[in-house]
């Protein structure tokens, strides 16, 4: 599977055709289900990006954080959002109904542009050439103009795309899910997790452990609220249990 | 000459797209009695070799599009012939959303259409529309030539489209339009 | 498309008088067929805005000689009024960086400058540089005088202005290509 994002990391202009591309992929309609599912791959495709192309990450970081949010949500039910967490949620799905209506139109758009063009005409009659100038002319006037137009020039020159969402980093991001979720339930993986220096591998963990206690795999025990969490395996007999 | 007579005359005679206002002004007239007759005109052209394009604001006469061919080889102006996939998806945004902000576009792609836009407008694709003092893009009559129609509702399923997206918005978000 | 319909999408387009011999190399037909077509369009015209005239050789689109009074009065109106601040600011730019292209005014701009350069040079504010071979405009020797100034160079800050497009371009025509 990385390999195939590798190819096509190129191809996504953004987070949010990216997303679009993997719920199509599986051909599923756009909802919290879909998007919890393709959680982990889109969490994949961004730590291919965070290698290769750093001043596009922010943009996709936003929306792993909302991603995580629907993906924790599934596996905890109990999970209470605020309402800035579930205006997220519902803007994350709109937009990309939108996203998907546009691509599709613009294909439309693409079968016929350029195909029978319409012309003006070539040449319009020459007039005859009167000098009439305004007093709107005059040298200062025509300084100001210039000066507008320099200071509208686009300031981010080598960043074409510069992000637009509101930037949070991983870490932040992660923090912050774990601080919701653990208000319900309390589960700490820091032993768990340490080995892994990628960010992106404590958060899979994080919803693979998630997953695990909702299948009953796994039994969490903590002693006081923020204390380390023990995470044991409910039968020792059971087979580890491949979470995709 | 009737209203209908002098509208062919002035925009035959001036060659790019003339604004509503304008013939409004030199005809001394209502706009939406010039809208009128230039729906009007354009449909007693429908089955000529020139045609009427038109929009919200201006129109203007161009050959018809079933003759491309053989005008496009006569043709020494820059035409477009291919657009990049950012800029179909900004342009499908605009024209079936516009007059639309650029915060919307941005918040529908995902990412800055700061650059797209400016392409664009450069272009001649689109442009601010002139009649809002916030900045809010619309297509411009090119688009419409370039597609070969009339108007824009002309294309396939256009108002279906709109409805669609109208409803999607109205159902779905209450602050994501801003 | 039928013959009739070639004829009158040629003529308009052309703009000017086109001769049937021309007209029947295009469309592969004789000038007589040609001829005989071009007596039929202008009766189809009779009663429009537009209207066809034609002698022995040649055939022309033409505004209806009855709204002669409109037009010659709109063009009047059209170099009497005040320049709009998009024809300002198109001056400005080939005043300091006159000779310039077209593509490069609009690259500098941010939009499309077809039209305000049309208008620029219907006033006489602007011309094509006659000595060069690509169409790069220039500011007339009227506005040079108009302005009050013997040379360019005496714009203030001249060179600072000239330098700070010059290296913007330079920056982003990576980006002007696409």
């Amino acid at each position: 599977m990385s390999t195939d994002f590798a190819v096509s990391t190129k191809v996504f202009e953004g987070p949010l055709s990216l997303l679009l591309d993997l719920i199509e992929r599986r051909k599923l309609l756009i909802n919290e289900i879909s998007l919890s599912q393709v959680t982990n791959d889109f969490l994949d495709f961004v730590s291919i990006l965070e290698q290769k192309d750093l001043h596009k990450i922010t943009d996709f970081l936003s929306i792993a954080s909302t991603l995580i949010l629907i993906k924790s949500k599934s596996l905890l039910p109990q999970l209470d959002l605020s309402n800035e967490e579930d205006t997220e949620i519902e803007d994350l799905e709109l937009r990309l109904k939108l996203l998907q209506i546009f691509k599709l139109a613009s294909k439309g758009i693409n079968e016929l542009f350029a195909k029978e063009t319409t012309y003006s005409r070539l040449q319009v009659k020459k007039q005859v050439i009167y000098f009439t100038p305004t007093d709107q002319i005059d040298v200062l006037k025509m300084k100001w103009f210039t000066d507008q137009v320099l200071h509208n020039f686009p300031k981010s020159d080598k960043k074409p795309e510069k992000r637009v969402t509101k930037t949070i980093s991983l870490e932040e991001m992660m923090n912050k899910v774990i601080n919701r979720v653990h208000q319900h339930m309390s589960i700490s993986f820091n032993t768990l997790t340490k080995e892994h220096k990628e960010k992106k591998n404590v958060i899979i963990s994080f919803l693979a452990i998630l997953e695990l206690v909702k299948l009953g795999n796994v039994e969490a025990s903590q002693g006081n609220t923020f204390d380390d969490i023990l995470v044991e395996s409910k039968d020792p007999h059971l087979p580890s249990y491949g979470t995709h | 000459m009737n209203i209908k007579q002098h509208i062919e005359s002035i925009i035959f005679f001036k060659g790019q797209p003339v604004t509503y206002k304008e013939l409004a002004k030199l005809l001394e007239n209502s706009e939406e009695k010039i809208k009128k007759t230039v729906e009007e005109l354009s449909f007693d052209y429908k089955d000529k070799g020139i045609h009427i394009v038109y929009n919200e604001h201006e129109c203007e006469l161009v050959t018809a599009p079933s003759g491309s061919d053989l005008i496009s080889n006569m043709n020494k102006q820059e035409v477009e012939t291919e657009l990049s996939n950012a800029s179909l998806e900004t342009l499908s945004i605009i024209l079936y959303m516009g007059p639309i902000a650029r915060s919307m576009i941005d918040f529908i792609r995902g990412v800055n259409s700061q650059f797209t836009l400016r392409t664009l407008l450069i272009r001649g694709l689109i442009e601010k529309d002139p009649t809002s003092k916030m900045p809010l893009y619309i297509i411009t009559l090119d688009i419409i030539k370039y597609l070969g129609l009339n108007k824009l509702d002309e294309l396939p399923n256009f108002k279906e489209i709109r409805q669609e997206i109208a409803q999607f918005i109205k159902n779905n978000s209450k602050d994501a339009v801003q």
